[in-house]
Formats: structure tokens, C-alpha cells, sequence
């Protein structure tokens, strides 16, 4: 689970990581009067999950009301679909460092990443100058030693006022990763200003979600999706993006999901929407095929390869579905695995055309979206 | 002869009497598999399957020699799971759990490290060697899947495995021992972690590994063609190559994230090292017969 | 730091742990209410830190309220000097366990041992059949694993109902024992009450001395000691104990200190207090020296070999004290180490005998405290 | 020769710019020890006694060789600077702080086992090879207790060891390295993971022991004797024989606890292997003597 910068800086004052004075707005008025409280210029930060905010124009520096205002106005109403606005002070930016505390997969260890230069071109600098990012592996049992962040802080910086403030801030976003069961809690950048402070600029932090049993601090909120859909399909537990093609995918698994994906656009087909329907969800055939309808999709096509997720079952549900939600597209399916014979049996007591071939049933999905008018 | 696990292979169920852990016991037993016992505590005296039930696998190592254990615990108990397994002197381990907390499977993974054993998972099937035994969830009954042969294969999906297994078995081969080694970011053994059991395998003639856009571990198997660890041939077949960057498509492994991990540059590194790689699940076998043949020739 | 029962008792209810009603009195009537509110028959516990108080019958079961005043008339009038009784139900016990967890100081490493066979007999067990005292070892980084706990309950006991709640126990205690950097959390006995209920029937805990900075939840007062001296030398941050002899110790040093009291005993002497100033208190010869002269003893005894305790610093502080404090008893000065040339000239010049062999200052300090009669 | 410490070990003094670590640097250079930097964060670049301050240990090892660290650090921030030198390689490790809470004593310990490393301390003066070298804090300046010789000495004490120290010179002997291992209950050191050290080293010719009641690092020395691990003589002083039962007298160790500890017993399991145990210190020279004779007879 992926936070808004705006709750990361909660999390971080929390733990003791300064942060620049700001004000959550949620309204063209409410932006007003927070950039009239915290003094211009200041800067209007768009909550939105989504990175390269800053390229996008979506942090826009502000010098009067007017422009807050305005810039406001164009925030809210942009493609985006901004809520939420932070009006945060213009820092007096001396440096800008780059610091975050992540797992490193492939050591199966904890990291403290970090660079003198911080900023938006963290990647290019990564890619082009790798000898300028700092590294420091810790063993996540015992945990990040005092003498690791230390060694670390001077190899960042020269002895400075600055240094132990850095200590500090590196020792407050390992225990915010271990506290918080973050995949990445990252600060990018981290200024130090003109008089001294280490103060976060930006602030992301990412929660494992295989551990949100023992996160319950943060609601998933509509605010974390971008489309109606792709939250409704997450409050029933169904993995769901977005798309604007004409093939509705209902496919088990991300591996054979994505696969099918990858076979349609190979085909010269399009996809209107990923949808796994499977493992734990494979008796949710209804509410899988709800989601597929509400697209202006032309296709719906079934994949499916089970184990657990057997095959009668998930062809009994796609039948019902269909004569329940009077599902006003063609339906191809190919449901195979556990109890597939029997499946092939339902599937053509409905009158589908049960197909054992996943390629055969994508050329013909994206055949019936080119030929078909919508009915 | 097989990897990992074979009629040999005496395998400890932790978690052998809950639905889904008597389920599987249940079908690896009829496979062939060596279920030796299971352990719930507080169930010891039970028995399941005619096997006995214990306490904690301290006391099934007692009575039993055991190889190997197979986790049928939810995701949040795996971490002691494991490392009850490992205390206990056990250095095969398959956690089929999917949502094992990601700093909890980085500790799993040290603590095997450390201790020199081999965990396979989380989010994984399990393994399976056709024909001879199985830890995991795998449909072997489905003949046109599962048959026994000399093709070793290593996946990081479930569905997909079924979908890509199937058509290697269309194509005329069969499989020596398929690893789902999971899908998770941090998973408890890597593909190229795999490869020197399989190299040394003599049933083994070839390798298919079942990949995904995200992380390095297709990247790490074509080191290991290029410095000789794996000489065997390899075909990868990835999903995720049209998938739309900063999207995230199924689980956690399938992030784009700095450049790295992407489809082409999986590709780009195993084609290098002397591998192919299947656009289509239907390419996998032509792939396959072509490579064993340029071998013989 | 050795807590009394009922303050080990608080920590474990704070910990999930269950412990038989109880209410803490410190007066006869407040006993006497206490009593009434618990009901009969209920126990009343002297709370004091030293062992054995069942044999020394100063745990007495009372029936009635006049019992019940006459008995805390005796326990507060008694030789122990008890401040405080713990008025506690008595419970229906159908067993008692061991529990506790410590430091294995020969392994390093934390360690659970109990045994199904607890209560006041359990070092006689320990002996006689060790193999009733089962051990379970941890690491300390990783911590006490949930699987280590299950094996060891099920060691401990068939699977009962009780047993689950011995490993939250279990699991309760060894939680206490980190958190509250315990030398050792002990409860002896565990009872499991006729109704299948595990509640500790006793309490101890020892937070280790140099964790103190990070465990500031207790204050060491005047209810820790035995004597007013003892509490007056500790507030002072001297090492003190109070015996009944003739000599007062003043010597550097716990191991010299002692093997002064050795060779005290050997010479058929007697020691008044034992007292140790020296390495951090090597300035504080006047507290040292008052605290000795507070003592009915005949003869006091100086014997130190520093480094850092510089002799000179010392051989100055003791003329200074017992010059300022009028000691009215023979002072035996045996001042070594660093600076001992100037300490010697110094002890001259006021008229005492600077002394270079310990055996031969604990000859002369017998001597004159057999030799002496009260000044 | 000596043990653990020589003219030719190179040291580090972790804490060197601090009063106590300036002070006892003085003096560790001024008795001949190779004292080659020191580390406090944020002093880098300054010198002490014209070595080189680093901000780290892994800086200072970057820049020389380094056998071995002293550690004038607050008891509170021990185990963070143990775990730092072990980190960088160094396995000879002496740590003065009395005051290390028992729990990181226990995780110290364990660090430097896992890692081969031999931490000395705390609560402890330190290791000291008269004539030679010092890493700690010894009065090394009274000729009457620090003469080098053929006696290796080992104790749980301070004040106790110069006293101790002073009869064996005073009886004609001289010491060949002193080692104090601290008077905690868990020391980083036992007396025992001391001997082969000294069964080594060709310049001990005899051994005595400075210990007390309390623990039963002194009965390991006797099983170590009995084992052949220690073929030297032994001479033990012992303190506390009269002490009273259950007061607390000094330091931790001293606790009389289960029947274990008592100076009887390590009495008697020293005597049956053959060493001999001084009743006062003036004894001790005697008794080293009489041993050695026997030896030559």
C-alpha cells in the first residue's frame, strides 16, 4: 500500500523527521486560505500516487492568493483527478539529498540508499554516476547498527552541523520501514537549508501488503484508486486495472493473466480491462463479470488453468453470471484444469463453446472485437 | 532420477490437519510421495491419513527420519513455521503460503541461508517430480500436463505453469521436476539457485523457465549459462512483455522499477547467454526440440 | 534491581499474565480491610526481597478478620522490618510449575526453564531430578520463537486445556524479560487452579543494575534495604552492607573487599560493615568514613591498591575525614597504587602508619579491635 | 613472547579522544604498545598523541593495519562499538566499560563467537605483557607489581589483581601477560577460552587464577586441566571463602546461587585436577613455586 506524500510526512513528524510547514487542502477556498496561513511563496503539492509530479506541473510554486487560486483551480479540475492539495512553505534549499531504507531482493537484506544528490534525477544519477549512490545492507534481524548509520552520515558528508541531524533522520526511517513493515521508505528529496535543518521534501512510503494485518493505521480509501471501478473491484478483493480496449479479460492468476494480455496485443487486439478472477476468488464469477460488463468492452474472454480453482466450478459460475447479469457480449471461454471435463459439459449445456487452446480462444476473442458492431 | 524430491524423499506435513493440508497430503500420498507424519500442535495422537500426527516437528524428528517438509500454515505463521523446520535439522522446505510479510520472508530466506537449507516459496505450488512424488498443489491427474520426462522446468506462476507445462507435454516431452520457486519478490530459493540441482540431474536434458516481467531472477540464470554453472539448454518463456510501465499487473514481482526487470532486457540476457525465448506458450516446445537438436547435431 | 512481589506482580497483570486477587496494605487495620474485601481464608504476604518465606512463616493463611490482625500484627512487629503485606485469595491449586526465564551466563543465551513440578522445593528438584527441570534456549537477538514455546509446553504438559494458556505465559514472561532487561522474571509457583485457570502464585524479577538508564519505572527506596545505612550508602552510590563486627571495612574494590573480609575472618576477627571505596567513590572518603563511624565498631580499616583510585588522592581524603569527622577509633591504613610514595608521606605527616602489606593491616586492625576497649 | 598482546600488535583505540582514552593512550604508547589510531565520530582528521582520528573503525582499518581494539567507550554504547570493529575484520577486542547491560553482554558474546572474533571485557582493566605492550589500564609504573616473567596471570578483578600481582613478583616472579576478563556475569572472555593461548605460548611456564565466588568460570579451568587443554601448573586465589550466603557482595558475579559457585567447590574441583588454591595472597608464590618444583623433579 502505496501512502500519500502528505500521510508519509505524518508518519515521519511521528518519528521525529522535520518536515516543512504545510496544510492539507481539499478545495480551491481551503488552498487559499492555507497558502494565505502558510505565507507565499509557497508551493501547491498534488496528492496523487502516481511519480513525476513535478514534470507534470502538478507541484506548482505559488507567490499570491490569485495564483493560488487559479493554480488551484486547474489542479482539481486536470486530468488527474487531484483531491487532495498540501500547501507546504518554499524551503530556502541549500542542498537536496536523496536517502530511503528498502529490501534489497536478491542479498534478501535490508539497505540504506542514499546521495549527496538528491532530487528528481535520482534515476539518471543512479544509471550514470552508480558511484555517487551510497549503499549500507543491514541484517533485518538485528536490525541497522548506531556505528552503520554513522559510518554511513560521513561518507554522505564531510563533518558537518548537518551530520548527526542526517544520523538522526537515517535512524528514524529504518525504524519508520521496520515499524511500518515498509517495502520502501524513501525521502527525496531531503533538504538541508541555507540555515542548517535537514528537513523532508518529499516522502513515500510503501507497506508490504502482506502485512497490513498488523498496519491497520491507514484506510484504503477511494482517494488510492484511480478509476470507481478499480476501487469497487478492490473492496471485493479482485485484482483490477483499468484500461480502454474492447477485450474484458477474466483470467486466473497474474502469470496466465498477463500472459493473455501480452497474446491479445500480439493479435492487434486491445484490452478493456485486467481482471484476475481465480485462486481465492474463483467462485466470485458474478462480481468478476459485473466489473466486465460495466466497460464498454466487446469481448469478454474467460482463461483459466486451475488447480484449486476448479474448472466445473468456475464454469458453473460463469454460466450463471451471464444468465443473471443477461451479459449482452460474447463470452469466449477456456476453462481448463481441475474438473475441466465436467466444465466443458456445463459450459456447453449454456450453449458456449467450451476451447482447451488459449491461443485459439485470444485470436478468437480479438476476432469477434474487430468483427463485432455493438449489439 | 529427479531433483529436490523423489520416491526417496520422506517428507513432514506441518500443518497436515487443516482442510487444505490434509487435502494435498491426501493427493501426494497417492502420487507416491513419502508422507512420513504431520504436525499440529495439540494434535498429536491424531491420525491422518494413517500417518501420526505431533505436537512440533521436534517430536516427529524424534520418531521419524525425515528429508523434508511441506508447509500448509497461513502466511503470518510461516516465519516460525520455517524456522521450526530449520531448528529441527531439516534442510528441504516448501512454504506454499501466498502473503508471507515481506520482512519476515527476508529473515526466512537468512535464516536458510544460514543454516544451509533450502527453502522453495512462498507463493508457489510447491514442486513436483511426475510420476514419482510431490510437495505442493499441483493437478497432476491431468495427464496432459504432468507427464514424466526429462525437461526440468522452473516457474514463478501457478495458472501460467499449467498453461506453459501443457504445451511442453503437446510437444511431445515430459518433466523431470517442475520448482515453482513463487512469485514473491523475495522468494526463499532463486531460479539460479536451482541450477546446479539440476545440472547434476542425469534424467534432466533441458530447462524451461516460466519468467515474468519484474526483479532479476532470469537475469541471474543467464549468468549462470554464460559462466558455465548451467550448460544444459534453456528455454524461458515471460509474460508481462506488452505490459504497460508504472502499472502494476498481479503480484508484487511484477513491478517495472528502474529499467531493470524488464521483459526485454530478460530476453536480451538470455538469448545472449546461449538461451531462447518463446514469444507464446505454443513456441516453448518448437523452441525446445530446436535447441536439443542443435546439441546432438 | 530485585522488585517486591507485588511490584513484579503489577508488571505481569500489565503483561497479559493472571494473578490471584490481591490488594496491598501497610498497616494492621488497612491488612485487616484488605481481608475483608479479599474473604477468607486469604494469605498474607510479607513483601520482602529475601528468599524463604514460606519456611520462615511469613506467609501465614488467615481466616478470620481477627486472625487476620493478629498475624499482621506479628509480620510488622517481626524481626524483618516489613513495610508492606500483599493480602491475596488463596486459590483452589490442583498444581504448581516452575517458570522462569534468565540469562544462561556459561552459553550466552537466553533460556525458559520450568518444570511440571514447582513450588518451594524446586532447588532440592533441580538437584535430586534434574531431569524435571526442562530448559528451553534462545537467541537474544532473534528472540524466544513461538515454536520454542509450543514444544516446551507440550514437554511440560500433556494437551490440556491449560495448555495454551501456559504458552501465552510463557510467551507473557519472556516479553517481560526483554522489555524489562531482567536478569531474571520468575514465577515459582505456576499454579493451574481446580478450574483449569494458569495464575502466578508468586512473582520475582531482577531488572538488571546497568539497564537502569532505559528502565526508570522504579524507584530504588528506602523498602530495598535492609538498613537505613545501606539505603544512606547506596543514595551516595557507595557499596555497602551491613554486619554486626568490630571492624569497619574501607577498602578498593569488590575482590580486594572481600578477600579483606577473608582475612579478617582467617585472624579470628569480626567485620562491622563492608564497605567499598574505590574506583568511582575514591574521593568520597568523608561519606565513606562517616558511614563507618555510624557503626559500633572498634577499629577501621583502610586497605586499597588503585590505578585511576589514585593512593595519594585517598591518603589525603582519609586525613581530611578523619580529621573533619573527629573518628574516634583507630584508623589501620594500607593506601597502594599509583601515587603511593606521596600517600605514604601524606599519611605520615598526620600522624597515621602507612602500611604496604594487606595481611599484616588485617593483623594490626584484629589486634587493636581485640586490644581495644570502647574510647 | 606473549599472549594476545605483543611489541608487534597493532591497536586501534576506539574512544581515543575522550579524557580516559587520551590518558590510558598516553600510557599504552609510553610502555612500548603500537598504538596506530584512533576512532571518534566527527574528529576525524585531528590527532591524539600524533595518531590519526578517524570517524569510523572501517576508515581507520581502510587506512592501516590493525590486529586488535580498545574500547574507551560508555558502557551504553559498547555493544554498538564491539559490533563495529568485528564488522571490520578486527578479532581481538578489549572493552574497559563497567556497566554493560547484561543483555548486550549476551548479544556481544554471541557476535564475536559467530564471528571468531575474542572480545576481552568488560568490566575489566584489560590485557597487559609487562615490558612489552598494554591494552588497558594497568599501574604498570610500580616495577613491584608489573615485572615481566613466566607467570600468566588471569582474573575476574581490579584492586584484588595488583594485590594479587604484587606477591607473585615479590615471591621472585615476573608475569608474562595479565589478562583480566572482567568481573560480569558474562564476560565477552572466559578463563578457560584463555589456555590454549597460554598452553601456547612458550614463555608461560605457570598459571595463576584471580577469582572469586560466583559463576563457575574457575571449575571450567579445572575441567579444562583435567582434559589436558592445560598442562601448565596452576595457582588459584580465590575471594569470598567466608562470605555469607545470599548477600550480595560486589559485583554480579559474586552471587552465591543454587549450590554452584561456592569457593568449596571451586576449591575442590581445582585441587582435583591437580592445581593448588592460595588460602591468602602471600600464599600464592609459595604454592607457584612448590608446583614448579615438582614439575622439575
Amino acid at each position: 500500500m502505496k501512502l500519500f506524500e502528505y500521510q508519509a510526512k505524518e508518519v515521519f513528524v511521528q518519528a521525529g523527521i522535520a518536515v516543512p510547514k504545510a496544510l492539507l487542502a481539499d478545495s480551491v477556498e481551503s488552498v487559499a486560505a492555507a497558502a494565505e496561513s502558510i505565507g507565499y511563496p509557497c508551493m501547491l503539492k498534488s496528492q496523487m500516487l502516481m511519480g513525476g509530479r513535478g514534470n507534470k506541473g502538478l507541484i506548482p510554486r505559488v507567490s499570491s492568493q490569485a495564483q493560488a487560486r487559479s493554480e488551484a483551480q486547474r489542479l482539481f479540475r486536470g486530468e488527474y483527478s487531484i483531491k487532495k492539495i498540501l500547501v507546504e512553505e518554499a524551503v530556502d534549499i541549500q542542498q537536496e539529498l536523496y536517502l530511503s531504507v528498502t529490501v534489497d531482493p536478491l542479498a534478501a537484506e535490508g539497505v540504506v540508499i542514499c546521495s549527496a544528490e538528491g532530487g528528481v534525477e535520482i534515476e539518471q544519477l543512479a544509471v550514470e554516476n552508480p558511484e555517487k549512490i551510497l549503499t549500507e545492507p543491514f541484517d533485518m534481524v538485528r536490525g541497522l547498527q548506531s556505528f552503520q548509520v554513522k559510518d554511513l552520515s560521513y561518507r554522505l558528508m564531510p563533518s558537518t552541523e548537518a551530520t548527526k541531524q542526517i544520523q538522526k533522520v537515517i535512524t528514524a526511517l529504518y525504524q519508520i520501514f521496520t515499524s511500518y513493515d515498509a517495502e520502501l521508505a524513501e525521502i527525496n528529496p531531503l533538504f538541508i537549508t541555507a540555515s542548517g535543518q535537514v528537513i523532508a521534501g518529499d516522502g513515500k512510503l510503501m507497506i508490504d501488503e502482506n502485512s497490513m494485518h498488523r498496519q491497520k493505521r491507514f484506510e484504503r480509501t477511494r482517494d488510492y484508486y484511480e478509476s470507481d471501478m478499480e476501487f469497487e473491484a478492490a473492496q471485493a478483493g479482485i485484482p483490477y486495472l483499468q484500461f480502454d480496449g474492447d477485450i474484458s479479460l477474466m483470467c486466473a492468476g497474474a502469470g496466465l493473466t498477463t500472459t493473455v494480455y501480452d497474446l491479445i496485443n500480439y493479435e492487434g487486439g486491445s484490452i478493456a480491462n485486467y481482471l484476475e478472477f481465480g485462486g481465492p476468488n474463483y467462485r466470485k464469477a458474478y462480481e468478476a463479470m459485473e466489473l466486465c460488463l460495466r466497460n464498454d468492452s466487446k469481448v469478454i474472454l474467460v482463461v483459466t488453468f486451475g488447480t484449486i480453482a476448479r474448472a466445473d466450478v468456475m464454469a458453473e459460475g460463469i454460466v450463471d453470471a451471464a444468465l443473471r447479469l443477461k451479459a449482452d457480449r460474447p463470452i469466449v471461454t477456456c476453462i481448463r484444469g481441475t474438473g475441466e471435463q465436467e466444465a466443458a459439459q456445463t459450459l456447453k449445456a449454456a450453449g458456449f463453446e467450451p476451447m482447451f487452446d488459449t491461443e485459439e480462444a485470444v485470436r478468437k476473442a480479438v476476432a469477434l472485437a474487430k468483427g463485432a458492431g455493438r449489439p | 532420477m529427479s531433483i529436490f524430491l523423489d520416491r526417496d524423499t520422506r517428507v513432514l506435513i506441518q500443518g497436515m490437519t487443516g482442510n487444505e493440508g490434509s487435502f494435498w497430503a491426501q493427493h501426494m500420498i497417492e502420487l507416491g510421495t513419502q508422507v512420513i507424519a504431520g504436525v499440529t500442535p495439540g494434535k498429536e495422537g491424531e491420525l491422518i491419513h494413517d500417518r501420526p500426527i505431533y505436537h512440533s516437528v521436534r517430536r516427529a524428528v524424534r520418531n521419524h527420519d525425515v528429508d523434508a517438509a511441506i508447509l500448509f500454515v497461513p502466511p503470518r505463521f510461516t516465519r516460525d513455521a520455517v524456522l521450526e523446520a530449520i531448528d529441527s535439522g531439516i534442510r528441504k522446505i516448501v512454504t506454499i503460503a501466498d502473503g508471507i510479510p515481506l520482512h519476515e520472508m527476508v529473515e526466512i530466506r537468512a535464516s536458510a541461508k544460514a543454516a544451509g537449507a533450502m527453502v522453495v516459496g512462498g507463493n508457489t505450488s510447491g514442486v513436483i517430480s511426475p510420476g514419482e512424488a510431490m510437495m505442493g498443489m499441483f493437478p497432476y491427474w491431468i495427464e496432459r500436463v504432468y507427464a514424466p520426462g526429462k525437461i526440468g522446468i522452473m516457474t514463478r506462476s501457478g495458472s501460467l505453469t499449467n498453461e506453459v507445462t501443457a504445451m511442453v507435454v503437446r510437444a511431445g516431452f515430459g518433466v523431470s521436476t517442475l520448482v515453482g520457486v513463487g512469485g514473491d519478490p523475495v522468494p526463499g530459493t532463486r531460479f539460479a539457485e536451482m541450477l546446479p540441482l539440476y545440472e547434476a540431474d542425469k534424467k534432466t536434458e533441458a530447462l524451461v523457465i516460466i519468467g515474468e516481467l519484474g526483479g532479476s531472477m532470469e537475469e541471474e540464470v543467464a549468468v549462470a549459462m554464460q559462466s558455465g554453472i548451467c550448460t544444459k539448454p534453456v528455454v524461458a518463456f515471460l509474460g508481462g512483455r506488452t505490459a504497460p510501465k508504472g502499472k502494476r499487473m498481479g503480484h508484487a514481482g511484477a513491478i517495472v522499477s528502474g529499467g531493470k526487470g524488464t521483459v526485454e532486457g530478460k530476453i536480451k540476457a538470455l538469448e545472449a547467454a546461449g538461451g531462447r525465448v518463446a514469444g507464446r506458450p505454443s513456441e516453448v516446445g518448437e523452441l525446445l526440440r530446436a535447441l536439443l537438436e542443435e546439441r546432438e547435431a
